[in-house]
């Protein structure tokens, strides 16, 4: 599974600890913001852009409430994006959504609880049956 | 203000209370449903909340689904709407003074009734602060806005609803 | 397990839905009340709940009011207790697997069914980890403790209900 | 009203952005933790005895969960201490429970909402009337 991780300014202290973290689980991460003078906007066309073209199956964005970024993923067609401040979320969003991208406020959600809720993302699957219909909808939708 | 909500079967009671919540301090209330606890879609009603929302018939919009995810995302996806998923009375505060958010979503499986209602005073209680900062980002938000024809569509599900009642989708 | 339960009368529904939940999982659950709606004392349920595990009675506790503060407060009044008031799913795991905690705790008006069932689970399935360090924190919080002779005392709050009941407690 | 602060190492970063915040709102800050060695019992222990000694109003102690120093602190006899991660607590502990501690968690709060807590925590007002029977049930407890 490939990931990608970008922050805007605000957020990038934690996100280059959720990349470490991460890492050190075994995923393979792509830093879509080694520079730092992105703002939340441009990051996250930039990783929905990607997960539209294939090129990664999951995204993760981190600025400094995670609202703003959650908006913007999901003007983009066919990304599902919850913006999420705990693991119980950060689970069924997987199981009943089918996201593939979640965003992180480095000013509301402390760094363990960051660590849980980006590694819990990564390790749910998808339940499909029934929801497959909500989430046919929203990708009819913009 | 006239509000705007809507919730799936998972959270009725919620909105049934937020609704008498909102009567109570004066407000108008648009209820999209749905209206009873019978498995249905969160698509239907985010798109609908957020339609009056987008066409100017409420002022702001409320968003209930589990976790919230689903039903906000339906309704991001709706052109001029910001709808803001919170879990937290700042984050409510933030997106409204700073995004214009112009719906607020949670999730009624993840936050209580009184976290709830504090966060819905706050959204409803803060005023956006047009900034040429604010201005610039709402109106990069606003020029990734999608096709327009689907706003107040109630038909533009009903391929999907057809291959429900035949049974094409199971767990 | 045998879990000790116990909540005010603002969230007596959840607390319900909590023995439901439990039992359908195949513990036996204590219930210390409150039963009903009626305006009681969340410190009366919050010590009947601990005074259960401090006892040995049951193996662990679960309280709720509305922040869930007031009656996690009164549980860690009670010696041999240590009571976890929580607001999500991480720091109940850190609570059992480092302070041993023995009831986890949180606001009813505060989180909502889907993340307290999530905690719940997660506090109960999560085992103590017994190294040098947490075995000297716990000792130290139990060197604080204070008069064994309140535990399972059903008169001890007895003064000041007398006076609730002539009124002198009013708003 | 005199405010003490203070954490273990974990939370000393964010008690030291917290005591700044505070200060910044004309708060008098008295920081029980200057040097870092302390653990979460012992800074919970100092705060709630100058509570009790009434040398000071309110305390506030950050560690890495809160839940550890929530536990210490309500150890004491007299002390109300709510574990907060959320404004609306931060505002209800104060309204009905008349808490004169909170703690914090640094892995689980971020840093504006760990500012808004701390802020409204100190600027909320106990209710009395029939909240009162139960601080005094709490305060007969140890």
């Amino acid at each position: 599974m490939k990931v990608a991780i970008g922050s805007d300014l605000k957020g990038y202290e934690l996100k280059e600890h959720i990349k470490e973290y991460l890492n050190s689980l075994g995923y393979e991460i792509q830093d879509m913001t080694l520079e730092k003078e992105l703002d939340f906007f441009d990051v996250t066309c930039k990783i929905a852009k990607a997960i539209q073209e294939k090129k990664v199956d999951r995204g993760i964005v981190i600025d400094e409430y995670g609202v703003g970024s959650f908006i913007v993923a999901n003007k983009h067609k066919g990304i599902i994006c919850a913006n999420v401040f705990d693991e119980h979320s950060a689970k069924m969003t997987r199981r009943h959504n089918n996201s593939t991208m979640i965003t992180i406020g480095s000013g509301i959600v402390g760094v363990r609880l960051a660590e849980k809720i980006a590694e819990i993302f990564l390790a749910s699957e998808y339940d499909g049956g029934r929801h497959q219909i909500r989430v046919d909808m929203l990708n009819k939708l913009w | 203000m006239i509000i705007s909500i809507g919730c799936d079967h998972i959270v009725t009671e919620i909105k049934n209370h937020l609704i008498d919540y909102l009567e109570s301090k004066g407000h108008k209330v648009i209820d999209n449903g749905t209206y009873d606890k019978i498995r249905t879609h969160y698509p239907i009603y985010g798109k609908k909340t957020a339609d009056k929302v987008a066409s100017g018939e409420a002022d702001l919009g409320i968003t209930i689904c589990g976790t919230g995810v689903g039903i906000s995302t339906s309704a991001n996806k709706v052109d001029g709407v910001r709808a803001a998923l919170v879990g937290d009375v700042e984050t409510a505060r933030y997106a409204k003074e700073n995004l214009n958010a112009n719906i607020v979503a949670f999730g009624g499986r993840i936050l209580g009734i009184g976290l709830i209602e504090n966060i819905i005073d706050v959204f409803l209680g803060t005023e956006y602060k047009s900034t040429k900062e604010n201005e610039k980002i709402i109106q990069k938000i606003n020029s990734l806005n999608g096709h327009v024809g689907q706003v107040n569509d109630d038909d533009y599900f009903d391929e999907f609803l057809k291959k429900w009642d035949c049974g094409e989708y199971h767990d």
